[in-house]
């Protein structure tokens, strides 16, 4: 509600009796009467949908954008009209789809040699919103935050939206016309000239296709690259049982877990399904012993190390050390090795922990370590009988399993030998990820005819004659496999929303074929739904498919029908292989564990840190992958789990390395956090990183993350940061020696969310040992003396009905930040850019906390999710002067967006500092495609206006009305928050406090159970459960005092 | 005079300051009035649609139920405009040559939809469901007024908070059966206020007034 | 009465102590529509002239009184009435909502805005009331027409004026009374 | 503070000799009826309207852009607005102070100086007043969403929020500093109707004096009613700051929540305030030569009165530090610790310096009696209380409950030239006032004359 100059009014209205004509019949309000400039402003700047609404196609059938104006409008509504508004109604309205209720379907993301099952949520053909699928047989639910910010890619404005021909923008059936002709070129030759680069494929239809091909024309090649791929897994499995096998782990049947060097919880095809089984064998319960225990060596912080019981970090060249040592020790025939001084006692402890649950125990060998440690790791597994119980063998999720980097290198030698005619690249991006020494962008230039397909005009686009638009995975038909070879039909949300083109309809085109992804897709299923197929292409032949109930599909109608719905095709999933070592597997383990992978470079021994000499492992971007995910606003502002830096990537090394350079503690300052920038020299290349130290880091070791520096990616991910491919060989992809840093005297500002990692002593995050949560359950209880409710002068209120609470369990969260980016999505969060986070105004309402307890050398990493806390006696509702936000009838500590005025008192009074201003307009107006995206269920926040987590009102007020239409009450587990649902943990549960038998109301009444700052009398709804670790006393001795709310 | 004043001065000053403060206090209460208005609210002006479609002609002299259009009234948050097929399933039959009816013949033919003005327009951040209010028994007539009398459709209520406010405090005064959610001129047989109390307990009405239940 | 062209006569005194003892004379002679003009104000003065007013203090604490209920009614009405109250087509309910989980009635709270109103009415009313009894505004006044009036009466000039309205006034007497006592000089105010 | 009794023989005079009621009148009167205005007034003049155009820049920006013009985050959400605010309504208090709870103990040094103070402090509530609006995030609604009216949505203020509390108390506050100003002004504005040498100022004047005549019957009302309303305006005044502090006490923050808050922002109030009025009379007195009429024995009493309030604040810094220590309680504890060594040291020590030390000169007759010294250590003291709101606010904000959220804070140029503007908007207002009304009390000044009726029992 803004002034208003009524005299102004009245003038204009008395003139217009003056002049005696009546004037408009009807006026929107007095502010256009009045003709004030802030009207004419703001039918501009806050109702773009006014003036847009018809040129946007997208939008011209979509009732919800016309369901309102602009929150800027917020207390205008009262007192002031909108600009009509129009209603475009269908001409004919499809069946089963009722305006304001969404729809979900079934569908997976294809990522990396994998897929994530997801259901997707499509507002009037929009789809906004990626939620998991629980029926789905391997992951059982959860999703990754790749799933979930592919919402955001779909409608990436910067996406490529034409073909390309040499620069200019061609129509499709040229580029069609040249393909079906280079293909039939190439038929003479048998393929000799014809090349196709791809990504790892999972689709049986896409390599069913190129099998097809293939067959055709023998001489012709694919090859499979993925720049955080699994060559050395596959390396290691060939060498161990003579073929490329996928180990897939029963994480629930291990009670002993060794990982060297693997992020087994949060990285690779399984990560999902692990994360899951191994948060169930960490929920204690009083009296309940099966709890299993992690044991770490890994070369720089990982998920899975926050979680271990015993972190040990090494430098990645020392783990096959280790790696033989513990064989030997567990007598694997052949292995030998002699462990780090450092890892000794954790060797010897190690083995006789796995002796000791022989069957029950696991060892993973993680995709940084050679094939050689690989191979040990499947040879120990075998030694302690765990083949066939905690880890079984089956063919790979990839189709035509092969060595990337290899295949890759010998594609860029053809290439600059002039032999590759035609180059198809399928939505990979070589010139950008390829190890610099291949050179891959010079030898394209080599290739007569180069065609790339990608979602983006990447590097690789810019240096190919041909680029075609590809179509995201919500736009077209495809299929894929899970981890376990599961197989999902995907089915599109939604149109291409440009001309777009997908991998299957390239395929087709090379074999002169003019098919659309619907045809071949069904076509492919058509042919094997029932096992008559004699095609059974390197799909792998399916048997005669059942339902999930054994039960045969009568007709492929119902076949193709039901897996659309459930999202997986029953029964796709590979059976376990019978494995055997081969003879000389491990026999050559320990001389290849002994050979550090080391390409160059004298390396020191292993004790040595000087400032030359260093290590550098090279590691996937835990939110833009490798670099895939550059221009995913969501991804690049999304705080890394360790560092909390969003924006940019940072160079890790440990603090006793970083006394050696010199650089002092990092210091948060008003703009971010200043670093230094250093050069980091490797084989005489020489490169500028900042410097970022990090606790947990091995000494003498720097880890860098792939996937920044880009130059094509779009408008937000170009620029940023360093790219690290710079420094990579194709040779040694993951680790490099010899490195050496020189300090430079500049510094360098890096948005940071949480420039502090200490806890001071607070008991925030409360941890116990297993020793410890059996001598006294409710241990994390009395680390603070909360008072009780009737400590209060006031009679406390009474929440008849409902009463929402959440629990969140610091056992299961790895810190994965699923959950960050589910409710970035859910609730139109808006992405306020690194000179905003830099200033401290980042706006996500659930943060992960992250603290370093005990010595900065050997840490051990705890993760918080933090939201609002929906505190009974909410500080911050007192405190406001307009009662913006107060509570709900069912306990919710409400934020009415349209009430506040912005004071920003709730925010200084809240504890938890969970609250979120828009200092600025930072919700975009104005691009259409990513209001295409947008919440309907939830108001756009303009500025001036405080806002915060509201445990998903809008979900609580559908599965309300939906319970009242229907005559009954909600039932527990009905509403799902998006953290909640998207956690791969389980970590999250949110329900009804006023039942007793709920979830959640379980979870408050566990001893575990804690209010953060509860001692503040604020009452928090949500509560957390204390983690408990398991430790090896052998190791370490117990603590004498009390567990450590994150103390020292 | 040799005064600076003359004797009228005294009157003047006086009623200039009296005056002046009873000025004050009616602008005030214009004020208040004024943001109440039609013109404000915009209720009760006659919006101009593409087509003159009549609710009087339709509902009150053909008597078609109002889900017969407005088909997810009772299901959905959004009681849904009829495509233009809806009105073709008639006027394919009838009426053929009616130049009024050329809009939709023409976006029947075309594909392109028809554009409606909006007339009952709620800010963006108030979240209304009209199927929860039809099942509790709040009448179409309650907030929509005498459709079946509307020639030319308007918006019968204010819209305001406050307006919606004074039902979700005292539902009884408002409800009716659920049979007679749809009927137009509904009279309560009885006292309303007796009626709706037992239309609250039967239906289980609960009078939120919490911000959420309207504004997330 | 009897000059009905003169409003009154005016006699200037030299100091405040003469022109107390003039005004008790006067005021014991019996005249009663008398005032005197000072350019500070001199106590003892209007007591000498048998004027008592006391009705102010009074006033002010009315206004305060008004003020102070005004305020707390305004707040518990704000937080107890949750039923429709419509006066005018004007809205008056208020809204009870769980703030923070304090009570409705919240009054350690409520302290505050009462003070102050009580304050801020009591501080109108004594301003408004010191107008009114004053008879404010009148910029015009028969005295001014004196022209040593206009020139000394807010500087230093110290002046008793009699008016003609008086029952026992009689321009010639009178003159002459406020001559005997000592004025400096005596003047006619003009109507 | 100097004693009760009225008159004591005072080593210096509150007026010096060879007055009377003409010579008074005609030197202040003069002032503004003598049209030549000095060359320093129109450079004082220049300077504050030139900072004006600042503020309005500020607005402006703020206005189209948004609060994020400013260096505020979270956790620091209130940065140099509420700084400002807290500053600005604390130097008003000096002026109620001296008019009312003075009138009430009878100080006649008072009189010379009570007519500038009130104005200052009216200047300087308008100038605080901004800022609460301001600081909103959308300052078209926070401008009537703040006051009790029956809106159409039929939700009401929220009396529990400070914030509401400090819409009544200052604007409460302004109202009644207004009304005592303008009291005080009626029979100063009659003399300045009579002795206004042009039409345009006798009808001016003439408007605003009422008809103003002296009435002996007038003057009893009046001085009533003159008596009462001081008699409101000292609990007003004290209430004013101690609704200010509960901006900050009644929150849970660490830095915030403590009880000393309102006796400590009081006094801290009173202390800026009559440093700012020294800041402003001292030139003042020398550019109109009036040396005779504000005396040194004025400075000196306000350099007393300073010195007292001084302590008491100074004694307030220490019990935070006490409390700290003594409520064992790890945040209080952690609180203290950063603000004298965390990333903002300098600001406590040199508020430390300025608040603490510097006014401990005043024990010194000499210096108290040093008008150059004394216009030095105002100026300091200024200094010192904007800093004293910066400590608070920013170092008890951007360090507090959960580490995983603690910020830093800087000011932006906005935040400057808001601030400068809002000197501007002071400035140029206290110049316009000391050349269009007369600012010092005349009728107060002639009762300081024998034979004016200056007599114990009635010092008025």
């Amino acid at each position: 509600m803004r002034d208003i100059d009524l005299s102004a009014i009245r003038a204009r209205l008395a003139k217009q009796d003056g002049t005696g004509q009546t004037g408009p019949a009807f006026w929107r309000s007095l502010d256009e009467v009045a003709e004030t400039p802030e009207f004419a402003a703001m039918l501009h700047r806050e109702f773009p949908e006014g003036a847009s609404e018809f040129t946007d196609p997208a939008g011209r059938r979509d009732f919800l954008r016309l369901m309102g104006a602009s929150i800027a409008l917020a207390g205008a509504a009262a007192c002031t009209r909108q600009p009509t508004e129009h209603i475009v109604p269908y001409v004919k309205a499809p069946e089963d789809l009722v305006p304001g209720k969404p729809l979900f379907f079934a569908t997976a993301m294809p990522f990396a040699g994998t897929a994530v099952p997801v259901l997707v949520e499509s507002h009037m053909g929009r789809p906004t919103k990626i939620e998991p699928n629980p029926e789905h047989p391997f992951t059982h639910g959860g999703t990754d935050l790749f799933a979930q910010a592919s919402v955001l890619e779909l409608y990436d404005p910067d996406r490529s939206q034409t073909v390309m021909g040499k620069g200019e923008i061609r129509p499709w059936s040229e580029l069609s016309l040249a393909l079906t002709s280079a293909g039939a070129g190439q038929k003479g030759a048998g393929g000799g000239g014809l090349r196709i680069l791809s990504g790892a494929v999972t689709s049986p239809t896409l390599a069913a296709q190129i099998q097809g091909l293939l067959t055709a024309m023998p001489q012709a090649k694919w090859i499979q690259y993925e720049a955080i791929g699994n060559d050395n897994a596959r390396a290691g499995s060939k060498l161990a049982f003579g073929d490329y096998l996928e180990p897939v782990y029963r994480l629930d049947q291990a009670d002993v877990i060794l990982s060297l060097d693997a992020d087994l919880l949060d990285a690779g095809a399984g990560k999902l399904r692990y994360a899951r089984d191994f948060a169930t064998r960490r929920q204690v319960v009083p009296g309940q012993t099966a709890m299993n225990r992690l044991y770490v060596a890994e070369s720089s912080p990982s998920n899975t190390g926050s979680k271990s019981d015993h972190r040990l970090s090494l430098k990645a060249r020392e783990i096959p050390a280790l790696a033989g040592a513990i064989a030997a020790g567990l007598g694997v025939a052949g292995a030998a090795g002699q462990a780090p001084a450092s890892a000794t006692a954790f060797a010897t402890e190690v083995v006789k922990d796995l002796q000791a649950h022989r069957g029950r125990a696991l060892v993973v060998a993680g995709e940084r370590q050679p094939a050689a440690v690989h191979a040990l790791a499947h040879a120990m597994n075998a030694a302690l009988g765990s083949v066939g119980t905690t880890v079984v063998y089956t063919q790979t999720p990839q189709a035509n399993p092969g060595e990337g980097f290899a295949g890759l290198r010998d594609l860029v030698n053809e290439m600059n030998a002039g032999t590759v005619a035609v180059l198809v690249i399928l939505g990979a991006n070589p010139v950008f990820t390829a190890p610099s020494d291949l050179k891959f962008a010079s030898a394209m230039g080599k290739v007569p005819l180069s065609v790339h397909l990608g979602l983006h005009r990447d590097e690789t686009a810019a240096h190919s004659q041909w680029h075609v638009p590809e179509t995201h995975y919500l736009e077209t038909w495809s299929d894929a496999r899970t981890g376990d070879g599961t197989v999902t039909v995907c089915q599109p949300l939604i149109e291409p929303m440009y001309e777009c083109r997908s991998a299957h309809e390239l395929v087709a085109a090379l074999s002169g074929e003019i098919k659309t992804p619907l045809e071949i897709v069904q076509g492919f299923w058509k042919a094997n739904w029932d096992g008559r197929s004699a095609s059974a292409g390197a799909g792998g032949a399916f048997g005669k498919l059942t339902d999930t109930t054994g039960v045969d599909f009568a007709t492929f109608e119902k076949f193709w029908r039901r897996v659309l719905h459930d999202g997986f095709v029953p029964g796709t999933a590979f059976a376990p292989k019978p494995v055997a070592l081969a003879a000389g597997a491990v026999a050559a383990a320990p001389a290849a564990a002994a050979v550090s992978p080391a390409s160059s470079g004298v390396v020191p021994n292993s004790s040595d840190t000087s400032v030359g000499g260093l290590e550098v492992t090279f590691h996937a971007d835990p939110s833009v992958y490798d670099g895939r995910f550059a221009n995913n606003g969501w991804l690049q502002e999304l705080p890394k789990p360790f560092d909390k830096v969003c924006w940019d990537n940072v160079a890790y090394i440990s603090p006793r390395t970083a006394e050696q350079l010199g650089v002092g503690e990092r210091k948060p300052v008003v703009y971010g956090v200043e670093v230094y920038l250093a050069n980091l020299t490797v084989n005489g290349h020489t490169l500028q990183v900042p410097l970022w130290i990090m606790p947990g880091q091995p000494d003498g070791s720097i880890a860098l993350h792939l996937g920044y520096g880009r130059t094509h990616a779009g408008r937000i991910g170009n620029g940023l940061g360093y790219n690290a491919n710079f420094f990579r060989y194709s040779s040694t992809p993951w680790v490099l020696q010899g490195a050496s840093l020189t300090l430079l005297d500049q510094i360098y500002n890096v948005a940071c969310t949480q420039g502090h990692f200490q806890m001071e002593n607070r008991a925030l995050i409360r941890v116990g040992t297993r020793t410890q949560f059996e001598h006294d359950p409710t241990f994390a209880q009395h680390m603070a003396h909360v008072p009780k409710p009737d400590e209060s002068m006031y009679a406390p209120w009474k929440y008849e009905g409902h009463a929402w609470g959440m629990a969140i369990d610091l056992n299961s969260c790895n810190g994965c930040n699923a959950c960050v980016v589910a409710c970035v999505a859910e609730n139109n969060i808006p992405v306020v850019g690194k000179l905003q986070v830099m200033k401290g105004r980042e706006m996500h309402w659930l943060r992960i906390d992250r603290y370093w307890e005990g010595s900065p050398d050997a840490p051990s990493v705890h993760f918080q999710p933090v939201a609002c806390q929906q505190c009974e006696n909410a500080p911050c509702e007192v405190v406001c002067p307009v009662g913006a936000t107060v509570h709900s009838d069912e306990g919710l500590n409400d934020m009415v967006y349209n009430r506040c005025v912005g004071t920003r008192y709730c925010s200084h009074n809240c504890p938890y500092k969970v609250r979120r201003f828009n200092f600025l307009l930072y919700a975009d107006w104005d691009t259409p495609t990513l209001k295409m995206q947008r919440n309907p269920d939830v108001t756009v926040r303009s500025r001036g206006v405080m806002e915060k987590c509201t445990y998903c009102v809008q979900r609580i007020n559908t599965a309300r009305q939906q319970a009242k239409i229907e005559d009954r009450k909600i039932k527990d587990g009905e509403i799902v928050t998006a953290c909640e649902a998207a956690c791969p943990t389980q970590a999250i549960v949110f329900g009804d406090l006023n039942d007793k038998n709920s979830r959640v109301a379980k979870a408050h009444a566990d001893p575990r159970s804690y209010g953060l700052l509860a001692e503040l009398n604020t009452r928090p709804r949500t509560t957390y459960l204390a983690a408990v670790r398991n430790p090896n006393t052998a190791l370490t001795p117990e603590p004498a005092g009390p567990a450590t709310g994150g103390h020292h | 005079m040799s005064q600076i004043f003359n004797r009228s001065a005294n009157q003047i000053a006086r009623f200039s300051l009296v005056g002046g403060a009873l000025a004050v206090g009616l602008v005030a209460w214009l004020g208040l009035l004024l943001m109440r208005s039609d013109f404000v609210t915009g209720a009760n002006a006659n919006v101009t649609q593409p087509v003159q479609f009549s609710h009087a002609h339709h509902v009150g002299g053909l008597g078609i139920d109002c889900r017969y259009c407005h088909t997810t009234v009772d299901s959905a948050r959004f009681a849904n405009i009829p495509p233009t097929k809806t009105c073709m399933n008639c006027h394919s039959q009838i009426w053929l040559t009616s130049s009024y009816l050329e809009p939709v013949r023409e976006s029947f033919r075309t594909g392109q939809s028809l554009v409606w003005n909006r007339v009952h327009d709620l800010p963006d951040f108030v979240y209304f469901n009209h199927s929860v209010h039809v099942k509790k028994g709040v009448g179409c007539e309650t907030c929509h007024g005498r459709i079946d009398q509307m020639a030319g459709i308007y918006q019968a209520s204010s819209l305001q908070m406050e307006w919606c406010i004074t039902c979700h405090r005292a539902p009884e005064q408002f409800l009716r059966p659920r049979e007679a959610v749809y009927q137009m001129g509904y009279h309560p047989a009885g006292d309303q206020l007796t009626i709706g109390r037992d239309l609250v307990k039967k239906y289980d009405v609960k009078s939120l007034t919490s911000c959420s239940t309207c504004h997330r | 009465m009897a000059d009905t062209l003169l409003y009154g006569l005016m006699a200037e005194f030299t100091s405040t102590d003469a022109l107390v003892s003039a005004a008790e004379r006067v005021h014991q002679e019996g005249y009663t529509r008398i005032d005197a003009l000072t350019p500070i104000p001199v106590h003892g003065l209007a007591e000498a002239m048998g004027y008592d007013d006391r009705r102010i203090q009074k006033m002010i604490l009315a206004g305060g009184l008004f003020g102070c209920a005004a305020g707390l009614g305004l707040q518990l009405h704000v937080n107890l009435i949750g039923w429709n109250i419509n006066i005018g087509g004007v809205y008056l309910s208020g809204y009870p909502l769980n703030v923070g989980g304090r009570p409705l009635v919240s009054l350690p709270a409520f302290i505050i805005p009462t003070f102050e109103l009580t304050i801020l009415f009591a501080a109108l009313t004594a301003v408004i009331g010191t107008l009114a009894l004053c008879g404010f505004p009148e910029p015009y006044h028969p005295v001014f027409n004196v022209k040593r009036f206009r020139e000394r009466g807010s500087t230093d000039g110290m002046f008793l004026c009699v008016e003609a309205e008086d029952p026992k006034f009689d321009a010639a007497k009178t003159r002459d009374f406020l001559k005997g006592l000592g004025a400096r000089g005596v003047y006619d105010v003009e109507p | 503070m100097s004693s009760p009794n009225p008159s004591p023989p005072p080593t210096i005079p509150v007026l010096g000799p060879g007055h009377n009621y003409a010579s008074i009148t005609d030197k202040i009167s003069d002032i503004v009826l003598q049209f030549r205005a000095p060359i320093r007034w129109f450079l004082g003049f220049v300077v504050g309207f030139t900072l004006l155009q600042g503020l309005l820049l500020a607005i402006y920006m703020l206005l189209f852009k948004g609060v994020g013009v400013w260096g505020i985050n979270i956790p620091v959400g209130w940065g140099f607005d509420i700084i400002n605010f807290v500053w600005w309504i604390g130097i008003g208090h000096a002026g109620t102070l001296i008019s009312a709870i003075l009138l009430l103990f009878r100080q006649q040094w008072r009189t010379s100086i009570n007519r500038a103070a009130e104005a200052m402090t009216l200047f300087a509530v308008a100038c605080a007043l901004l800022f609460p609006i301001f600081h909103t995030g959308r300052p078209w609604l926070a401008a009537y969403w703040l006051l009790p009216y029956p809106n159409t949505m039929g939700v009401w203020p929220q009396f529990r929020s400070p914030l509401i509390w400090d819409v009544f108390a200052v604007s409460t506050y302004g109202t009644v500093s207004a009304l005592f100003w303008f009291t005080g002004l009626i029979p100063d504005l009659a003399t300045m109707r009579d002795r206004a040498r042009t039409r345009v100022g006798q009808v001016i004047y003439g408007a605003l004096a009422l008809g103003w005549r002296g009435s002996a019957r007038h003057w009893q009302i009046y001085e009533t009613a003159y008596l009462i309303l001081a008699g409101l305006s000292t609990p007003l005044v004290l209430s004013v700051h101690t609704v200010v502090s509960f901006d900050f006490a009644v929150s849970l923050l660490p830095g915030w929540h403590a009880t000393i808050f309102p006796p400590y922002f009081v006094a801290g109030a009173i202390y800026s305030g009559f440093a700012m009025v020294l800041t402003l009379l001292i030139p003042m007195r020398s550019i109109y030569g009036l040396q005779d009429m504000i005396t040194l024995r004025h400075l000196e009493n306000m350099a007393k009165i300073m010195l007292v309030t001084g302590l008491i604040v100074f004694y307030g810094y220490m019990m935070e530090a006490f409390f700290a220590w003594y409520s064992a309680n790890e945040f209080e504890k952690y609180m203290i610790y950063n603000r004298t060594t965390g990333p903002y040291w300098y600001m406590y020590w040199t508020l430390i310096f300025c608040n603490g030390f510097v006014p401990q000169l005043l024990w010194f007759k000499r210096i108290r009696l040093n008008v150059g010294i004394l216009f030095l250590i105002s100026i300091i003291v200024n200094i010192g209380m904007w800093l004293e709101r910066y400590v608070i606010i920013v170092t008890s904000l951007h360090r507090d409950f959960l580490p995983s959220s603690w910020g830093m804070y800087q000011g932006s140029r906005y935040d400057w030239s808001f601030y400068l503007g809002t000197m501007g908007l002071f400035l140029t207002l206290f110049y316009l006032f000391i050349r269009v009304l007369p600012m010092i009390a005349m009728f107060e000044m002639r009762m300081l004359l024998p034979g004016g009726g200056n007599t114990p029992k009635d010092s008025h």
